[in-house]
């Protein structure tokens, strides 16, 4: 078995009086592509701030291994700063700043590359903090919503993306995303979150058959865009 | 109709404890406390306005007590020159408003950090204004201010003072409440968290900032007017930028976006700034016992509340309720300022 | 011809002190959004320990360096008061520094008495353009100059200096690509304190210094970092000077019982026109 | 309405209204100070009419309304009389209350409209600015300097009521003003006033001010480059410019009480009541008492005076006693009348020269002092 | 017509955002709008929304000029918007946030609330009403006391449909209502969307989620780089070869 990167032990999160995580437990090997998926609400990015540190378990463990890189949901840029500020501070931890490979990834950034990243289009953002997080070269990166406000084409070329940085460099990745057709695809293994708890586990194989997953998260074909990921 | 409900009757029953106790205070107190007493009721009404004003329109202003000014001067200029104090008390806020109204038509433009420099600027502006306007007393002041009077009646004792005073603050936190519970209230409300989206709900940003800042002038200006048949005095000096900030000070300190924040802010301020006073002029303090005492005690509470209660008194105690049920308070989730909001307003 | 050079030099003079009072607000602004209100209070310091220092026969130079060094402690100090405390909003904290300003009175009054107190600079008076200028406000502007392109070029061009506005501009994502937020407001602080102290050691030989004399630094310094949005050390320079040679103009060609209304109603005026020019999404009517 | 005191034992109760904080503390600390020491000389000889004399003392913040309210505070509290404010406009701002509820009312500054008209209840302790405004003048013509430029603080009503009688009464003494400047409490740059005053081609410059900007200017006028006398007026007799505006104060001429210089004065009356504040007041604090322990101290003299002589703690009769009440003071020699609340004629104003750190007064001022022995 | 914009253009610094835009929107008519990130979508919705000024260009509405007009006129006109990112109102109820959504169609102002008058009780009741229905709308009943800054992404999106119905529009702009939301909840959408379709309301919606826009549009203009490049029925916007290069990418059009 691989080397823990994440893992949370019976992790529970209040907000004052309300419970959003109540005893969850996760784990996120190296070399992992791991899919979270859940309704609206169930806690997800509530997990997510957990495992960056900006929220305190009321109870349970958190462990976080190796350099953790998040793109945050609602995708948080630095607004004053530009595009290419953005994403160099993203490389605040290694200095390794050399921005080529992400507008070699994200080519629409580049043409605004000198505007500052509040004023861009909501999808244009989103690509600065799944860029900014990139920069970090992390050893494990959580996405809160990969494919937010993304057109097609961008979100086809970012998962398979991440598919060569983990086979390349084993980079794992904890994914979050509404479109859990992609995210089941892209991934080996899943949690399901429901309201502050995890429901089912298991790989994704076998959560893509489970009836309530298919009713909930897999829905009409026709509705969720298809990834381009490799049919199974 | 109905009797109220009994979560109505919970609710509603420390308000009444107030409402009555404040009402039955002032027989029982000192001259000197009576001022306080007053004093602090108009601390109150203008913290009130000031807060309508940041807590609930997003807007702030660090020259509140300009228009305090304003007020104080309508009803003091109008009565010394012979007209009836009543007339003279009820044209302090409506000046004061329409002040508001033509000056906030160019500085309201101005959001945020601008708009409070904006009228902290105002009002040195005014102040430096009036020090300089022979007709109104010029930075001497205007002296002799005839005292209230209403039906041929004088008000001569303080005590009739403290009651004017209740009344307005009675009826200004009843006015406020109307208000933020009502169609304009949730407009201002929301257009203070986004103006966009308000104005695209069909909110006329634009009109309800100029309207509340108008009203919070209005209130200001009537505990301005009442100050001046109060004091008898009235000098630019009288309405300091100092204290403009501390009516800031004490809309934060009691709880921005409630009503009774205001109340206990400023009850909470002037009592601990009448302790100090007291304290530092007993005989055998040394001579600079009284600013530093000052200075010192009413630094170190101010930040050392606003460290224990960011949010405010009045939302610490709204807070105990739960915690003292609960009874494990330690055991909270700590929710770090940093927490964003959930999508970022992008421009 | 010469009337004028004296007003407009005296004027710079001040200016360049109100703008690196500004400064400082800036520069904490610009990383914690907190407006900072005992800016002035680390320019009295500044100035009283200097006098202390020159006073006790230290030279010139090291006694005013020495005072910049505690300026910066105590902005230092301020900081960790102000932002240490994790849940303290920026509002609060602009609370928190208006009280931790008026602590600064008592200790001010316990160390230095209630009293003016002033130190000489540069002694002596230098004609320009046919004007006598005492020399030392030349210094002034000299300091100033230097300071102000330093920050520029630390904020715009520097790693650093980007990571510390996106402090300020997203304290949230800052914390997850790992810049240490409560640091840099720290370091920030310092900074501002040591920019103060130097406003408040380069003003005082021209003027002396009361306990209380932080606010008139203060308003101006906030006006001039206002007309940079507290973000733009540049435009609060021209701020800046532009307040000072206003107030000193008015006070030479008018009367100077009207330079403070006439300064801070052209500030006034600056800012509308700014606000028009530059309509936000946020801004229309 | 309030004599009713209890027995006679109890301590007699006197009000001061002071300014303990802001812009005027330095004025009001020291008074403050002499007025405690004249009242501890008062209690150790047995105090008045056999009881003690208590203060309660009220900090006006240099504030007018809060010294409204200190009064509204004190009328209540039973005293005897009250000092008032050293701050001008906190005194105009009482005296309306002073008029209303009848208590004595000691005033220790020197604004005019303070006694013209009379205000029955107010008696003033300083010489008012009027007076100091004459007695600068008679220097100037006795020294011929015929063109004066005035500068004074529009804020303070003591600097504007001794800026317009300067500038009423010039002409008498063939004094013409060449420049008049305003300026603010607040300020401290005066380049544009010195500018003004240079180009006008005044023989000297006459400075209304009080508190701060009389440190600033003076500091600022040291590098100015001009070369005319500096005048400045009572506000500024005191350590508390000295000490600040260090060498900056050489040679500027300074008017105040003659108590400030009393070691100048021919021996009599006059100089030995000035020698029993001065060595007291430099025993109890390290210092020679400046122009506002003067007033202070001869405020609570002429306040024993008249109750001694009223044989009451009564208002009516503090009052009428004060308003024939004669008396020597380290302050001068009052007279005041029911027409005349004014504490002291020019005569009891010296011009002095700052040399070496303290007041001396100049040449003419020494042939003035000469003819004071105060009987 | 009930939407005829011409020559519409918006330029930010150098950017040309909206690029000399036509756009004709039929009574009824539901039309999608796609186009690559950063094609000008959103900033065309704020255009027609009034949240920004056109540099050139006409917006006329129901046969009139509106162009100039402040957004809380266009609000009192009937033109709704559901904004990309959900700026909801802090510091209120999640029935508040849609209460403030009634705003444009009810009267009672500063004096009648101040005074309680019965204008006040009249557009109380009436706001009340209208907003627990919208809420109920949304699917949003159970959320309605919570605050609304606690409420997580999807409900938040759903709030801001919510409000936007309470004000009863004519013309309903909604920027990529789908976005954060999982499958079911996107089904509860495209009722919602579709059941408003079938009550005659007209409406923009901007949308990622191709299938979706596909499944409810009647017609798509597509935009890139600020300029219309396609317009047509959802078949024949699929088969556009410039769409698929610049947008759907060969996958997504082969399937
Ligand atoms: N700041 C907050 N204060 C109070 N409650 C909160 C806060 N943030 C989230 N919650 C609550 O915590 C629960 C989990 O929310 P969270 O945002 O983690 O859900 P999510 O799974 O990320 O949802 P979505 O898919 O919509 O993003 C929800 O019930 C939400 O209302
Ligand atoms: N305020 C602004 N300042 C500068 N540029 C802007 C501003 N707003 C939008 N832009 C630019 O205009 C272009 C169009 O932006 P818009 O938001 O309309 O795109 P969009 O089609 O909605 O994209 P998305 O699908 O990503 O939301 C983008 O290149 C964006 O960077
Ligand atoms: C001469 C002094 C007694 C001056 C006086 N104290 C002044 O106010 O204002
Ligand atoms: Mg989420
Ligand atoms: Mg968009």
């Amino acid at each position: 078995m691989n080397a823990t990167l994440v893992e949370t032990t019976s992790v529970t999160v209040r907000y004052g009086t309300a419970t959003a995580l109540d005893g969850v437990s996760i784990r996120v090997a190296a070399g992992e592509l791991v899919a979270l998926i859940g309704p609206n609400g169930a806690g997800k990015t509530t997990l997510v701030n957990t495992l960056a540190g900006i929220l305190r378990p009321a109870a349970g463990t958190v462990a976080v291994r190796g350099r953790l890189g998040v793109v945050p949901e609602g995708r948080q840029v630095f607004g004053s700063l530009s595009v290419e500020d953005n994403l160099q501070l993203g490389a605040w931890r290694t200095r390794q700043r050399d921005t080529t490979r992400i507008y070699e990834l994200l080519p629409d950034l580049r043409r605004v590359r000198r505007q500052a990243a509040g004023s861009l289009s909501g999808g244009q953002q989103q690509m600065v903090a799944v860029g900014r997080a990139l920069m970090g070269r992390p050893e494990v990166l959580v996405i809160d919503e990969l494919s937010l406000g993304l057109g097609p084409i961008v979100v086809a070329n970012l998962a398979a993306y991440l598919q060569r940085l983990n086979a390349e460099d084993g980079m794992a990745v904890l994914l979050i995303e509404q479109n859990a057709r992609l995210a089941l695809r892209l991934c080996g293994r899943g949690y399901v979150l429901e309201a502050g708890r995890v429901v089912a586990e298991g790989p994704s194989a076998e959560l893509r058959r489970s009836p309530e997953v298919i009713q909930a998260y897999l829905g009409n074909p026709v509705s969720g865009p298809e990834g381009p990921v490799g049919v199974p | 109709m109905r009797g109220p409900d009994r979560g109505v009757v919970v609710r509603r029953a420390p308000v009444a404890v107030v409402v009555l106790a404040s009402l039955a205070l002032p027989p029982v107190l000192s001259s000197k406390q009576l001022s306080v007493f007053i004093l602090l009721g108009l601390a109150v009404l203008v913290t009130l306005g000031l807060s309508l004003l940041m807590g609930y329109a997003g807007q702030v202003s660090l020259g509140q007590a300009s228009f305090s000014c304003i007020g104080g001067y309508t009803a003091g200029l109008l009565s010394v020159h012979g007209v009836p104090s009543v007339a003279g008390l009820l044209a302090a806020p409506v000046v004061a408003a329409l002040f508001a109204g033509v000056v906030g038509i160019p500085l309201l433009r101005l959001r945020g950090h601008a708009l409070a420099f904006a009228t902290l600027a105002m009002q040195l502006i005014l102040l430096s204004l009036l020090s300089q306007a022979d007709w109104a007393g010029g930075a001497i002041g205007l002296q002799g201010v005839p005292r209230f009077s209403i039906g041929g009646v004088e008000l001569a004792d303080d005590l009739s003072y403290a009651y004017l005073t209740w009344f307005a603050v009675a009826g200004a936190m009843l006015l406020a409440h109307h208000i933020i519970t009502s169609r304009p209230g949730r407009g201002l409300r929301a257009l203070a968290s986004s103006e966009s989206a308000a104005a695209a709900c069909g909110v006329p940003v634009g009109r309800y900032r100029l309207a509340v800042f108008a009203l919070s002038a209005a209130i200001a200006g009537l505990a301005g007017g009442i100050y001046a048949f109060y004091v008898g005095y009235l000098s630019p000096g009288s309405f300091p930028v100092l204290m403009s900030i501390e009516y800031v000070v004490m809309a934060v300190v009691g709880g921005l976006g409630t009503l009774w924040g205001p109340v206990l802010g400023a009850t909470g301020m002037v009592l601990l700034v009448q302790l100090l006073n007291t304290l530092g002029t007993r005989p055998g303090m040394p001579s600079y016992a009284p600013s530093v005492l000052q200075y010192a005690v009413y630094a170190g509470l101010l930040v050392l509340v606003l460290l224990l209660l960011p949010r405010g008194i009045v939302p610490a105690l709204r807070d105990l309720g739960p915690v003292l049920r609960r009874a494990v308070p330690d055991r909270r989730t700590a929710v770090t300022s940093e927490v964003p909001d959930r999508v970022g307003d992008n421009a | 011809m010469s009337e004028f050079a004296l007003y407009l030099i005296t004027g710079l003079g001040t200016g360049c002190a109100f703008a690196l009072v500004g400064s400082g607000m800036i520069v904490i602004y610009r990383v914690t959004h907190v407006v900072n209100c005992a800016q002035g209070g680390f320019a009295v310091i500044g100035a009283m320990c200097a006098s202390t220092f020159l006073g006790s026969g230290l030279p010139h130079g090291l006694a005013e360096g020495l005072a910049v060094v505690i300026a910066a402690a105590v902005g230092l100090t301020v900081g960790a008061i102000t932002i240490g405390k994790p849940g303290t909003t920026p509002q609060v904290g602009f609370i928190i520094t208006i009280g931790l300003g008026i602590l600064a009175y008592a200790v001010e009054v316990l160390l230095w008495g209630d009293q003016p107190r002033s130190f000489d600079g540069v002694a002596g008076a230098t004609v320009l353009f046919g004007a006598r200028v005492p020399t030392h406000y030349l210094l002034i502007i000299a300091v100033t100059v230097l300071v102000f392109a330093l920050l520029g070029l630390f904020f715009a061009g520097t790693y650093l200096g980007r990571a510390l506005t996106a402090c300020a501009a997203n304290p949230y994502a800052a914390r997850l690509v790992g810049i240490g937020v409560t640091r840099m407001g720290l370091f920030s602080f310092t900074l501002g304190g040591a920019l103060g102290g130097l406003a408040g050691v380069l003003i005082t030989p021209m003027q002396q210094v009361t306990f209380d004399g932080d606010v008139v630094l203060l308003v101006n310094g906030f006006a001039a970092a206002i007309i940079g949005m507290l973000t733009r050390p540049a435009l609060a320079l021209a701020g800046g000077l532009l307040l000072g040679v206003a107030q000193a103009a008015v006070a030479g060609y008018g009367s100077a019982a009207h330079q403070l209304e006439i300064a801070l109603g052209l500030m006034l005026a600056v800012l509308i026109w700014q606000a028009a020019r530059r309509p936000t999404v946020e801004g229309l009517p | 309405d309030s004599d009713e005191s209890g027995d006679d034992t109890s301590p007699i109760r006197v009000g001061q209204i002071v300014s303990l904080t802001g812009n005027y503390s330095t004025l009001g600390s020291e008074n403050k100070k002499a007025v405690e020491l004249a009242v501890e000389q008062l209690n150790a000889k047995g105090g008045l009419l056999g009881r003690q004399v208590e203060v309660l003392v009220k900090d006006d913040k240099s504030q007018p309304e809060q010294s409204v309210l200190a009064f509204n505070d004190l009328k209540g509290a039973d005293v005897a009389a009250i000092i008032g404010s050293p701050f001008s406009n906190s005194a105009l701002a009482t005296i309306p209350l002073v008029d209303r509820e009848k208590i004595p009312y000691l005033s220790v500054t020197a604004a005019d409209e303070q006694v013209s008209p009379v205000h029955p209840y107010v008696f003033v302790v300083p010489a008012i600015a009027g007076t100091y405004a004459d007695r600068l003048l008679q220097y100037f013509k006795a020294v011929n300097l015929t063109r004066v430029a005035v500068a004074h603080d529009t804020k303070s009503s003591y600097a504007v009521a001794g800026f317009r009688a300067t500038q009423a009464k010039a002409a008498q003494y063939g004094v013409t003003l060449v420049a008049t400047e305003e300026f603010q409490t607040t300020a401290t740059e005066f380049s544009a006033v010195f500018t003004h005053v240079k180009s006008s081609g005044a023989q000297a410059l006459l400075v209304w001010a009080t508190g701060a900007p009389g440190v600033a200017l003076t500091k600022g006028y040291a590098t100015a480059g001009l070369d005319i006398p500096l005048v400045l007026t009572g506000a500024q007799a005191s350590e508390l410019f000295l000490k600040p505006a260090g060498a900056a104060a050489e040679g500027v001429l300074v008017a105040s009480s003659i108590g400030v210089v009393g070691e100048h004065l021919p021996d009599g009356p006059q100089k030995t009541a000035v020698k029993e504040l001065t060595d007291a007041f430099q025993a109890k604090y390290g210092y020679p008492p400046p122009q506002f322990a003067q007033d202070g101290y001869s405020a609570v003299k002429l306040l024993a005076a008249a109750v001694t002589s009223a044989e009451s703690t009564e208002h009516e009769k503090i009052q009428a006693a004060l308003n024939a009440l004669t008396l020597v003071t380290p302050n001068g020699k009052y007279a005041y009348s029911p027409t005349d609340h004014s504490g002291l004629p020019g005569t009891f104003i010296s011009v002095n020269t700052v040399t070496k750190g303290a007041f001396v007064p100049t040449d003419w001022a020494k042939s003035q002092l000469a003819q004071l022995t105060g009987n | 017509m009930l939407l005829r914009a011409r020559g519409l253009r918006r330029s930010f610094g150098g950017v040309l955002a909206v690029h000399d835009v036509d756009l004709d929107v039929a009574a009824g008519e539901l039309r999608g709008v796609i186009g690559p990130n950063g094609a000008g979508k959103s900033t065309l919705f704020n255009l027609l929304g009034g949240q920004l000024a056109p540099n050139r260009g006409t917006v006329e509405y129901d046969g009139s000029r509106i162009d100039r007009l402040p957004p809380h006129r266009r609000a009192g006109l009937g033109i709704g918007i559901v904004f990309q990112n959900a700026r909801i109102f802090h510091g209120m109820t999640a029935l508040e946030n849609v209460m403030v959504g009634a705003h444009a169609t009810t009267r009672a102002g500063f004096l009648s609330a101040a005074l309680r008058l019965p204008a006040h009780h009249r557009a109380e009741r009436q706001i009340r009403t209208r907003a627990v229905e919208a809420l109920h709308r949304a699917g949003l009943a159970d959320w309605a006391d919570r605050p609304a800054e606690s409420l997580p992404l999807g409900q938040q999106r759903a709030l801001q449909v919510a409000r936007a119905l309470c004000g009863r529009p004519r013309l309903l702009l909604l920027d990529e209502p789908a976005s954060g939301l999982r499958a079911a909840e996107r089904e509860e959408l495209a009722r919602l969307i579709e059941e408003l379709k079938g009550q005659g309301l007209t409406m923009l919606m901007v949308e990622h989620d191709v299938g979706l826009v596909a499944r409810l549009a009647d017609r798509i203009t597509v935009l890139d780089l600020g300029r219309v490049i396609a317009e047509g029925t959802p078949d024949e916007v699929r088969d556009d070869e410039a769409v698929v290069t610049a947008y759907l990418g060969v996958d997504l059009a082969d399937r």
